[in-house]
């Protein structure tokens, strides 16, 4: 196999250099010779290539994993693949530390507690340990003092009065 | 049994996805050439999450064959696993493959237990295929 | 060393099952007829509920290859995994498959760590194959 | 994505390990002799303990290709699983196999989420090939 000068491919099947077909399409013909021009196909609608290449077909795009609540953030284009987000009101939960996968999941809602920090993309919201003023805590959770209810127990009555 | 699962559809010329040697693709299901010894193979990515608390106990992925000599399904490869996960986000492959003896005409598809919790959004997480010895 | 682990007994006539090419099936192994390289795999559904309380850790498969040019079997290929199911009822299969160098008269037999934990009961889930390159 | 993993590497003359047919081994990857259809596999076996509370919460197995008709590599097949085993010691096999189309110079190798849990002890545990159709 050939040795090519730097910016040229090696063809198998024409046993000479070309240079590569630009980014966003595939090889569908080698050139004659080294000083003559491929002949590139743009990708296929779904499929796509980032780089230059003499490549003889295109990488399929990824899809969004609508059953995940993913969103898309951008789409397949013949240069780049589909990005994927979180719908509103959800964040990446990451399978690994790269998070090259990842479900959204729903943020919390921090019911009668202030938020400290909103729910974003990358992370559930963060809520602030102690209960919003008419509310008290039973259990981890915070819970309105006036409902209406007549049922105001122990920690009702010492948070709400 | 087994046989009423959806059956998977599946992507046959983008991408990593390719037919030869008349072995075609058609409504869902890869159509033999020539009859002969095939090894067939297919894996399927499971994944979670559904809706919380719809989370299955177990998932299932059989390769059928479909023949004209035959009204029903026949069950080739079967691979079922049961699921311990308890968070949210699960992954679960599941590979089968094996040499199954074929006739012209019959036709491969990949059942599943739910299609909902089926990996679709990457070709190289799930997929489908066959060569003749 | 894992091959005192039982040994599978296989259908090789009914059903899906065949051999040929001279490939044959005897006292629990695949007889090799011809020296060369074979992909030989297997799959093994392992499956509970045991007897409550005796649920095992995990189960084991192995390809192993008994020769008469060497007195003791040699594994050729092992799936190994840990149970996490809680429950009685679980499925677990474990597939393997690889490109192995055998010799004429080489036999191939499938160990398991625990019999009474394949799921025999249908061909599609547990099966045992080799093919000549 | 996914292929900046740590690459395996493997041993690739003694054993049960050999490469013929020109296809040969050379820094972590199969070098791809002639042009073609091949079926290529590969299994990792990970497993723990780990340090304590380190638990990985999934493994991940990738057989990529690289070429010089492409600057970035190519994931061709994937598996990865989410682990439930709350005890230390778990073990977990993941098997890929399927048919892709190859260049002759195209390097394949295999890269995983965490070399520190793979299981490299026995050959027969892990393993990877291919095989020209």
């Amino acid at each position: 196999r050939g040795a090519c000068p730097a910016g040229m491919n090696w063809i198998e099947t024409a046993q000479h250099c070309c240079p590569p077909c630009p980014a966003g399409t595939f090889l569908l013909e080698p050139c004659t010779s080294p000083g003559n021009p491929n002949k590139c196909d743009p990708c296929p609608a779904g499929t796509f290539r980032t780089q230059p290449n003499t490549l003889r077909e295109c990488q399929a795009c990824y899809e969004c994993d609508r059953q995940a609540f993913q969103s898309v953030l951008s789409n397949c284009s013949a240069t780049s693949n589909v990005a994927c987000g979180c719908e509103p009101g959800h964040f990446r939960d990451c399978l690994d530390d790269l998070c090259t996968e990842f479900s959204c999941r729903k943020c919390q809602p921090c019911t009668g507690r202030l938020i400290q920090q909103p729910c974003s993309e990358a992370q559930d919201t963060l809520c602030d340990s102690n209960c919003k003023p008419d509310f008290y805590r039973e259990g981890d959770e915070c819970r309105p003092c006036h409902t209406g209810k007549d049922t105001c127990g122990k920690e009702c009555q010492q948070e709400c009065g | 049994v087994g046989t009423h699962l959806p059956i998977l559809q599946w992507e046959d010329k983008r991408g990593l996805a390719f037919t030869k040697n008349n072995l075609s693709y058609s409504s869902n299901a890869l159509v033999i050439p020539v009859s002969g010894d095939y090894y067939v193979y297919a894996q399927v990515t499971f994944r979670g999450p559904v809706e919380s608390g719809l989370k299955p106990n177990s998932v299932t992925e059989i390769i059928t064959k479909v023949t004209d000599s035959y009204p029903e399904p026949t069950q080739l490869l079967t691979g079922t696993k049961t699921l311990s996960e308890n968070g949210n986000g699960w992954f679960q492959p599941i590979y089968l493959g094996a040499v199954v003896s074929l006739e012209v005409g019959d036709k491969l598809m990949v059942n599943v237990s739910d299609i909902k919790l089926v990996d679709y959004t990457k070709e190289h997480k799930t997929f489908f295929g066959a060569f003749l010895l």
